[in-house]
């Protein structure tokens, strides 16, 4: 059963990906993504990482997506008539890409009996708001301030870039 | 503080005062004055060296890059023959700043800095006994020569500037490559790694033979491109041509000496049995390069590259008389150094002069000069006949001393080394007699040549002492020679010992001697 | 349960749809939406890896690739917005002033 | 006796060094003359001093040595500036100082008025000073000081009007010519060194005579020689001393007739038992000795300025020195050194009294009748032409007969009769210079400028050197005319066991043989004089019956086109090939051209790789891409 | 979170807390002024002595295996800092008259130092990948910081969109290894990796190495070595001189930190115990290798001057790759050396170019400094210095690192490496001597002779050069400074 779940979720995910990448327009490509993400967080979900489930769909379909439509709505690129590039060193950059995907899934493939067969015991502990949250105030709590550099430096960053007026 | 680091010092910090004088005439005097003081003290050297005694004299040694696995040191230290190039360097640089007193009138402080930071180059050069020490002369020399060319150069000073600096870098990072290599090598036998010359001498012996022979090219490399060893000859011409007068009379007198002096210090001293076995091939360059100098030097008609050429033919001598290894052959070698920085160093300073006169290179623009500047053309004359090697002058010694290194040399196993090379004084007399005869003998065919000037005093003090020594040296040479034998000896005793048994062209027992 | 091999292999078909985008799209947002997908690629990579051995550092991180992907958002919308202002378009071909 | 050695060398060095130091400064004051020549007749008197000592010395005391300096001494090579004085040696130390005295003299009056009169007097002090060292040096590292010495200062007196594109042409091929021979000289000396590590002349004689015959010692002979064919102006290396007659007078004189020229003689003199012991070379010392003696000759017939005459004359003579020598009769051919110093010198002077005379002019054809305004001349040079023509009892008749007597009797009848017909020619052109010059009609304008006889200085050496030229053979007269053959005697302990060695399989003719001979030769002259008086005496015109033989005569006019052969053949493939090919192909576009197109091709190659970088960000994204896949196909693949 | 965690991170913490004093500062002033400047150097100041402090003291993991700080990381803070004092004083004539936050620079430059210290001295995968991205994120601003041009534009934006991906690809690297190993902990790894047993080996080493490879790319991507360097030319051109001169020393520095720590010590640790690992070292010396060649290379052709430093950028880029392939101590002294010395040499290099380019109107074609010898003697000369120190001729500092390097390559037996670093730094010459010939042998358009006023960015460049000499004669005072590492 969970089997067959993360399957659909799997080829949903990537086929919206695929939509993402094809759909000539940015809006639908943007919805696209964000259809991915919540298909990414089902399969979060099957591996027992509810935490995870819940911010994926938070930031990324919620915060981050939103952002990126707002901009596009912004700078008002959906009628735009470029796409997609089409020459010989994209058709060789795809190829190599392709070349990359086969290259990872045969190592996976050919190495599979060496991973673990099955979620560990503690998996579903792992995954929870509780258990992540005291890793990341205790443990983790170094990266997680200089986490909120890297946030300030985005925010410095788009003030100084995207600020209307200077003084 | 020792005397020899006093040679490289005093040069330097005049070269760094030079910054703040901005009187052309003071820092002539001033450069003149430190030349003058660094050429006494390197006198008061070769008086403190003992010509009787073995190895590396007067020397310094202080820890500059140390640690657990690494020793690299401020070592220098003399032997006969480094006392003598260090000799001709001091010297020729007075010399050479009398000559042309006047010749530079741009910015003529910076000048004078570069040519005293060129001659601390130099003296470190001879004097660094730590291989890492000596690339770092080595390539300090390029900044200033460099930039002498580059300023003060001839029409294609640019080209010749950039031509000289790259392809002397070649071959010196060849060389870096091969210092490094060594230490490393020398760092698996004793766990150091080292660049101590005296250290690597006894270490380099047990390296295995294929690595040997690596190194000994890398080193080979760099010095034939200084030497400059034929094929390799093609950027001297052109530094010759456009380098400014004393650019030339450094180049020719002791830079080139860098290149055989590398040749005798570490291709034989580190690793003599790739010396012997690639002897031949050496030899059989310099050969060619004897016989092609001087060929392609007849065909020349501009007088600066003519004499460019002959330096080639000239430097081959040095090359074979080193790889012949033979006591003869080495001294021969050590003293045809010393002479060849004597002649061909006078006859670019002398024909510098006539071009400051006259602004022109091209032979076909003189002819009959003779007659207009009598003093000018005994001098030129001696200084032609020194190159020839006309016996009786210093050119003689070394040329012969070589050719007789090579006909005794038991690493090279014919006769026609010497054979071939002792063309080249049929050859000499060819293309030096007849630039001569163009440039001096004959009617005077260019009129506006007859206001032309003989040379002033000033110029002939600065050629009478080169003339004093070239008549010295040809005359009593064993004043030099007895100073670089016990190195020279030594050198080929330790090569020699290893040498297989000499076949020759002819079989010929050798019955000994004694005739009283 | 499918087997850990089947995630990773989705994660680097996702990756490779990324960045597959990345290379054929011409408009700069959806370039940066492709990279998006990559990063979340790599994060069903960490998850489920560290679902798999049990241990936690995986979701750690794929916590700060989300505070990054954010950062990086801001960033990047901001140098697009930048652009749009100057060029009025965020057609990458068309930026071309440097080369050589 | 040896304490007086160095100062033979001492004397010439002095006045060489006053002359050079100071000569710019008293220009053409005579000052400097006198200074040379007391220089030389001081050296002169030493010599003669040291002469008389070994004269009263036994044979075996009459060799002296002195070292006056070390002067190499490295490895192997351990010469010093040290000098052997013996037999041999002061033949020679006495004809160069004496004879060079008796020059430097007649060089006082010669160059009056010159403007390089004191540059002239010290190159010839010079040339005294090379010249004694390369017969007095007791090693050939020495000689050969003194043998490139020689040939520098005969570079700078035939150069010595330098202004004339001619001279100082023929002096640089004189010098480059030499070179050549010296390279031979040079390349020698490395073998001995190898051979019997030694350059000393006695140790390495002493050292071949231990080891024999041996494929070395050709190897060093026909290297010697090789040097003594460009300084003795043998085949093939002759062709620089016709051309170096642009000289002063007096320098053809002492150094191109007496002195320099015959250094190759006494090289191999002094080398003798290196030659005995080398047959082969002997064989070639023989068939280039006649070959040279033969064409010189020939070309001699037809020149018609004066020098040139004598200078084909001296090729000649100098061809029967060593064919003497090639045949093994060292002292024969010294002995001629000795008789030819005299006339020969004798014979250039006169003619440089003619030239002096005719105000510069050296073309016989425009000459004739000087015998009544230059009797003095006349006289010495028809004693001196006698000499070289081989008429008994002047000097050269003794000297040459001999060698050809000692090639006769080796076994060669050849040599020996092209030697006679090469006296034939000799006998005939000499007196047609004589007749051309002397008699006949006064082709010249006399009324204007009229000819004087020269002055005292000029014509007392004429006279000292014509008697010499007269009694000079009595030190020769062989025992078959009932003489004592002095000389050979007093040469016997140098080249004696050469001369054994060399001719141990001598045929032996009785003496009556040899009369036979000698009237032959006497007689062959005599109608070479003859024929001469036939077409040339009275003769106004000559040119015109000449150019009547044709083919020949323009051959021989032409010196047998020998010059431009090697100008075509030698001078000027190396040249172009030098310039065309070495300097323009190989060196600008092969060497340097890899040199500069390894820049070029950087630059090239930079201007092409530069294009990988479009400015499309795609692009990059696609070359990372295309980065991982190799990499991870490295990894997976290897 | 104890004292001594905080000691170790106390130049971190002083860092970020100059860059909030500066964000305060900005937001309450209300005309540009210098005191930004002066913050960020005072700050960087505190920074270098509470790291030089930190050096001699025992080394630490602190927050339980997070951060390192002992001698290496210590002294790359030292470096970091200083390249921010350099390019604050570089940037105190350079940034007015343009319409920009001077603050914001200032504040940009300082959290990017912090992330090169994060970078530097992360113990554990996830800090060293939060530090590279506050460092990238600064540097895609700062490319853009004259956000009116569109060069500094597109720089931007081509470095951000490059960036992000490079990053994808790191960070599929670290979950790789991170699958492999069980763990980010460095010491953990390096634990795993010296047994040689556990994990590895009952997983795959294959996908260890892809991750590893990934991770090699995201760094080669950050230092511009070749084929993943087609960025660097166009941002550096691109971006502001004096961002450009930070971007490609401090940057690439920290990026080379990071490779040392990540390889030398954790995924590589020395002695090599997979197969795997001369695998990874013939990958790194190919990227060396190609990097040194095509940087010299395309660098001739070039006729801008800041794009032939950014080829030139390349190219050491190469060289210090040279240090990392070889894997071993000699490896670690050459990268340490040759990066803060290259530092110093780009830096200085951006900065005139920077100082030239303000006084004479944009003047940043190679042509533009035809006769400077003569104009600017002294920023003439001191160019020349640099340009000689980065053509590695003695006795510049220059020298001695490309030195050590070889020495390195040569003792991990890689000689052929050596000689196609011999080969690049002659064709290297030309161009370097090339500036050189522009300002010395050649006559300038104009002649005027300016005399040289003492300022900032001057001291900061004579500074640059009396170093490189200093060094270049007495490298021991690196050396031993640096000590050793990993041992």
């Amino acid at each position: 059963m969970a089997e067959a779940v993360f399957y659909i979720l799997a080829a949903g995910a990537i086929a919206s990906a695929i939509l993402m990448v094809t759909r000539k327009s940015a809006v639908p490509s943007a919805l696209s993504l964000v259809l991915t993400f919540c298909f990414l967080a089902g399969i979060y979900l099957t591996l027992k990482a509810q935490f995870l489930a819940v911010i994926q769909v938070a930031v990324y379909a919620g915060a981050i997506m939103v952002l990126v439509l707002f901009v596009i709505m912004l700078l008002n690129l959906q009628k735009e008539k470029f796409a997609i590039t089409s020459n010989w060193k994209t058709l060789l950059g795809v190829l190599c890409v392709c070349l990359i995907l086969a290259q990872i899934a045969s190592v996976i493939i050919l190495t599979q009996q060496k991973f673990p067969g099955q979620l560990s015991d503690q998996a579903t502990e792992l995954g929870t708001v509780e258990s992540v949250g005291t890793m990341l105030y205790q443990s983790y709590a170094f990266p997680f301030e200089l986490a909120s550099l890297v946030l300030i430096v985005s925010a410095v960053g788009a003030i100084v870039l995207a600020k209307k007026k200077l003084t | 503080m020792g005397i020899l680091s006093l040679l490289i010092l005093i040069p330097l910090a005049g070269a760094a005062l030079l910054h703040f004088i901005k009187n052309e005439n003071v820092a002539k005097y001033f450069t003149l004055a430190v030349s003058l003081l660094t050429f006494v003290i390197s006198l008061v050297a070769y008086f403190q060296f003992d010509n009787k005694a073995l190895g590396f004299q007067l020397q310094e040694h202080y820890d500059w890059i140390s640690s657990k696995s690494v020793s690299i040191s401020y070592f220098l230290g003399v032997d006969g023959m480094s006392i003598l190039l260090v000799l001709l360097t001091t010297f020729l640089v007075v010399i050479g700043l009398i000559g042309t007193w006047n010749s530079i009138t741009k910015n003529v402080p910076g000048l004078m800095a570069l040519l005293l930071l060129l001659e601390a180059g130099m003296i470190g050069v001879f004097c660094s006994l730590d291989l890492f020490l000596f690339y770092i002369f080595w390539e300090l020399i390029l900044i200033p020569m460099y930039f002498i060319i580059g300023i003060w150069g001839g029409e294609r000073r640019i080209y010749a500037a950039v031509k000289f600096f790259i392809y002397t870098l070649a071959g010196s990072l060849v060389m870096l490559v091969a210092i490094i290599w060594l230490g490393v090598e020398a760092s698996k036998i004793s766990g150091v790694f080292t660049t101590d010359l005296i250290k690597l001498t006894t270490l380099s012996r047990s390296l295995p033979l294929d690595t040997q022979n690596y190194l000994f090219w890398a080193f080979a490399l760099s010095f034939a491109i200084k030497v400059p060893l034929f094929p390799l000859h093609t950027w001297l011409p052109d530094a010759h041509v456009e380098a400014p007068t004393i650019g030339s009379v450094i180049l020719a007198g002791v830079l080139l000496k860098m290149g055989t002096y590398g040749m005798i210090r570490f291709n034989l001293g580190l690793f003599p049995q790739a010396s012997i076995e690639n002897a031949s091939i050496l030899c059989v360059l310099a050969v060619i390069g004897i016989i092609y100098g001087a060929l392609v030097a007849i065909a020349q008609t501009d007088v600066k590259k003519l004499i460019a050429y002959s330096s080639v033919t000239h430097m081959g001598f040095i090359v074979l008389g080193i790889f012949s290894m033979t006591r003869e052959g080495l001294q021969g070698a050590v003293i045809q150094m010393v002479n060849h920085g004597l002649s061909t160093g006078m006859l670019f300073m002398m024909f510098g002069m006539m071009y400051d006169r006259k602004h022109t290179r091209a032979i076909s623009e003189y002819g009959g000069v003779a007659k207009i500047t009598p003093v000018y053309a005994t001098f030129f004359a001696i200084a032609m006949l020194s190159s020839v090697g006309l016996p009786g002058l210093n050119g003689f010694i070394g040329e012969y001393l070589t050719i007789m290194g090579a006909f005794l040399s038991p690493v090279l196993h014919s006769w026609w080394y010497s054979i071939f090379s002792a063309t080249g004084v049929i050859l000499a007399a060819v293309y030096l007699l007849w630039m001569y005869q163009r440039f001096m003998l004959g009617p005077i065919t260019n009129e506006s040549n007859r206001s032309i000037k003989d040379l002033s005093m000033r110029e002939i003090v600065s050629v009478v002492p080169l003339v004093i020594f070239m008549i010295w040296i040809g005359i009593k040479p064993m004043t030099f020679l007895k100073t670089s034998e016990s190195g020279a000896y030594t050198l080929s005793n330790s090569l020699l010992g290893v040498a297989p048994e000499k076949t020759n062209d002819f079989q010929i027992v050798q019955p000994q001697v004694i005739i009283k | 349960m499918a087997p850990l091999s089947h995630y990773l292999i989705v994660s680097a078909i996702l990756f490779s749809i990324g960045a597959a985008g990345v290379l054929f799209r011409r408009n700069a947002i959806v370039i940066f939406m492709c990279i998006e997908l990559m990063l979340n690629a790599v994060n069903l990579t960490l998850i489920a890896f560290s679902q798999f051995l049990g241990d936690q550092q995986g979701q750690i991180l794929v916590f700060f690739v989300m505070t990054v992907a954010a950062a990086e958002a801001a960033v990047g919308l901001a140098i697009v917005i930048a652009i749009y202002r100057n060029k009025e378009t965020t057609d990458i071909d068309s930026l071309n002033l440097l080369k050589g | 006796m040896a304490e007086l050695i160095p100062y033979i060398v001492l004397f010439p060095l002095i006045g060489f060094a006053v002359n050079g130091l100071f000569g710019w400064k008293y220009k053409t004051n005579p000052i400097a003359g006198v200074i040379a020549t007391l220089a030389v007749t001081a050296s002169f008197v030493v010599a003669c001093i040291i002469f008389a000592g070994m004269l009263g010395a036994d044979a075996e005391h009459r060799t002296l040595h002195y070292t006056v300096a070390e002067w190499l001494n490295v490895g192997k090579v351990n010469v010093g500036i040290s000098y052997l004085v013996d037999q041999l040696s002061i033949i020679f130390i006495l004809v160069i100082t004496g004879v060079g005295a008796l020059i430097h003299l007649y060089s006082m009056g010669y160059m009056k008025g010159d403007l390089g009169y004191a540059r002239f007097f010290t190159y010839l002090n010079l040339f005294i000073v090379m010249m004694l060292q390369l017969v007095m040096a007791d090693n050939y590292l020495l000689t050969f000081l003194g043998w490139e010495g020689v040939g520098l200062c005969s570079y700078l007196l035939i150069g010595f009007w330098y202004e004339e594109v001619k001279n100082s042409d023929a002096a640089k091929k004189a010098f480059i010519v030499n070179r050549i021979g010296d390279f031979g000289f040079l390349v020698a000396m490395g073998i001995m060194l190898v051979a019997f590590g030694t350059l000393n002349i006695a140790g390495v004689s002493a050292a071949a005579l231990g080891t024999g015959s041996s494929a070395a010692i050709t190897a060093i002979t026909l290297m010697l020689f090789l040097g003594c064919t460009g300084k003795s102006a043998q085949i093939p290396l002759y062709i620089w001393l016709p051309d170096a007659m642009a000289g002063p007078t007096p320098v053809s004189a002492l150094i191109h007739a007496a002195t320099m020229v015959t250094s190759g003689i006494y090289l191999v003199a002094r080398s003798n038992i290196l030659f005995a012991l080398s047959p082969a070379t002997l064989s070639v010392i023989s068939v280039v000795a006649i070959a040279t003696a033969l064409l010189a000759a020939l070309i001699g017939i037809f020149q018609n300025d004066i020098k040139k005459v004598l200078a084909y004359s001296t090729v000649s003579q100098l061809g029967y020195m060593f064919l003497g020598l090639g045949v093994g009769a060292f002292s024969a051919g010294v002995f001629h050194v000795l008789t030819h110093a005299f006339f020969k010198a004798c014979l250039f002077l006169g003619s440089g009294a003619v030239i002096h005379a005719m105000h510069h002019e050296q073309d016989m054809q425009k000459m004739g009748g000087l015998k009544k305004y230059l009797p003095i001349t006349f006289w010495t040079f028809l004693l001196a032409t006698l000499a070289i023509a081989g008429i008994p009892p002047f000097a050269g008749f003794f000297s040459k007969d001999e060698i050809l007597w000692r090639a006769f009797s080796q076994g060669s009848f050849f040599l020996w009769l092209l030697g006679v017909l090469g006296a034939l020619c000799t006998a005939f052109y000499m007196f047609r210079a004589v007749y051309l010059t002397f008699y006949g009609s006064e082709r010249f304008d006399a009324h204007h400028h009229p000819p004087k006889e020269v002055g005292a200085a000029m014509y007392i050496p004429l006279i000292v050197l014509a008697i010499l030229s007269v009694l000079g053979g009595l030190v020769g007269i062989p025992e078959a005319l009932g003489g004592t053959e002095a000389i050979h005697h007093w040469l016997e302990p140098v080249v004696g066991e050469g001369e054994h060695m060399a001719i141990a399989h001598i045929t032996i003719h009785g003496e009556g043989m040899e009369i036979a001979l000698m009237i032959v030769s006497v007689a062959v002259a005599a109608i070479g004089i003859l024929l001469a008086t036939r077409y040339y005496k009275s003769k106004t015109t000559l040119a015109g019956n000449e150019r009547k033989i044709g083919g020949f005569y323009k051959l021989a006019f032409n010196k047998f086109f020998i010059d431009e052969i090697y100008n075509t053949l030698i001078v000027r493939p190396i040249y172009s090939f030098s310039n065309g090919f070495l300097y323009k192909i190989v060196d600008v576009k092969i060497i340097d051209g890899i040199v500069n197109g390894a820049g070029a091709l950087s630059a090239w190659f930079s201007s092409v790789a530069r294009r990988i970088q479009t400015g499309i960000v795609q692009n990059y994204a696609v070359m990372i891409v295309v980065g991982i896949v190799v990499l991870i196909g490295y990894i997976l693949v290897f | 979170m104890s004292k001594t965690d905080l000691i170790a991170a106390l130049p971190l913490i002083i860092l970020a807390t100059t860059g909030f004093v500066i964000l305060i500062w900005d937001a309450f002033s209300k005309k540009p002024s210098r005191a930004p400047l002066a913050i960020t150097i005072i700050g960087s100041i505190a920074v270098i002595a509470a790291a030089v402090s930190n050096m001699s003291s025992t080394p630490v993991a602190a927050f339980g295996g997070l951060f390192f700080s002992n001698t290496f990381t210590n002294f790359f803070t030292i470096i970091f800092a200083a390249s921010v004092i350099l390019s604050s004083l570089l940037a105190e004539k350079y940034l007015f008259g343009k319409e920009i936050i001077v603050g914001g620079y200032c504040a940009l430059t300082v959290f990017a130092a912090c992330g090169m210290i994060m970078l530097a001295s992360g113990a554990n995968l996830i800090v060293t990948f939060l530090g590279l991205e506050t460092m990238s994120i600064s540097f895609y601003v700062l490319a853009g910081l004259f956000r009116t041009e569109e060069s500094s534009n597109e720089s931007s934006l081509k470095y951000f969109l490059l960036g992000a991906f490079a990053t994808g690809f790191f960070l599929y690297g670290i979950a790789l290894v991170y699958g492999c190993t069980g763990t980010m902990n460095l010491s953990d790894i390096r634990g795993i990796m010296l047994a040689g047993a556990k994990p590895v080996a009952s997983y795959s080493s294959l996908l260890y190495l892809i991750g590893i490879l990934f991770i090699i790319v995201g760094l080669s991507f950050k230092v511009a070595a070749f084929p993943f360097h087609q960025w660097a030319p166009d941002v550096y051109e691109g971006a502001p001189t004096i961002v450009s001169g930070f971007m490609s020393t401090a940057g690439k520095t920290a990026a080379f930190a990071a490779f040392l720590v990540l390889f030398n010590y954790a995924l590589i640790p020395n002695p090599h115990p997979q197969g795997g690992a001369e695998k990874i070292q013939i990958v790194l010396a190919v990227l060396a290798a190609l990097s040194m060649l095509y940087g010299n290379i395309v660098a001739i052709a070039q006729t801008k001057i800041k794009r032939m430093l950014a080829y030139s950028s390349i190219a050491h880029a190469g060289y210090l790759l040279i240090g990392i392939a070889s894997l071993n101590s000699n490896g670690i002294t050459g990268v340490t050396i040759y990066s803060a010395v290259y530092l110093l040499m780009q830096i200085g290099a951006f900065g005139i170019v920077g100082m030239l380019e303000k006084e004479n109107a944009n003047a940043l074609d190679l042509d533009d400094y035809a006769g400077l010898a003569k104009r600017r003697p002294w920023l003439a000369l001191i160019l020349a210095v640099l340009m000689f120190s980065l053509a590695g001729i003695p006795p510049f500092a220059g020298f001695f690192g490309k030195y050590y390097l070889f020495l390195a390559a040569i003792d991990a037996g890689m000689v052929w490496l050596a000689i196609v670093g011999v080969i690049s730094s002659i064709i290297a010459s030309y161009f370097y001597l090339r500036v050189i010939v522009l300002m010395y042998f050649r006559d300038a358009k104009h002649d005027e002779a300016v005399s040289e006023k003492i300022s900032a960015p001057l001291v900061a460049v004579a500074f640059v050069t009396v170093a490189l000499l200093v060094l270049g004669l007495y490298p021991s005072l690196l050396l031993h400074s640096i000590g050793y590492f990993f041992q």
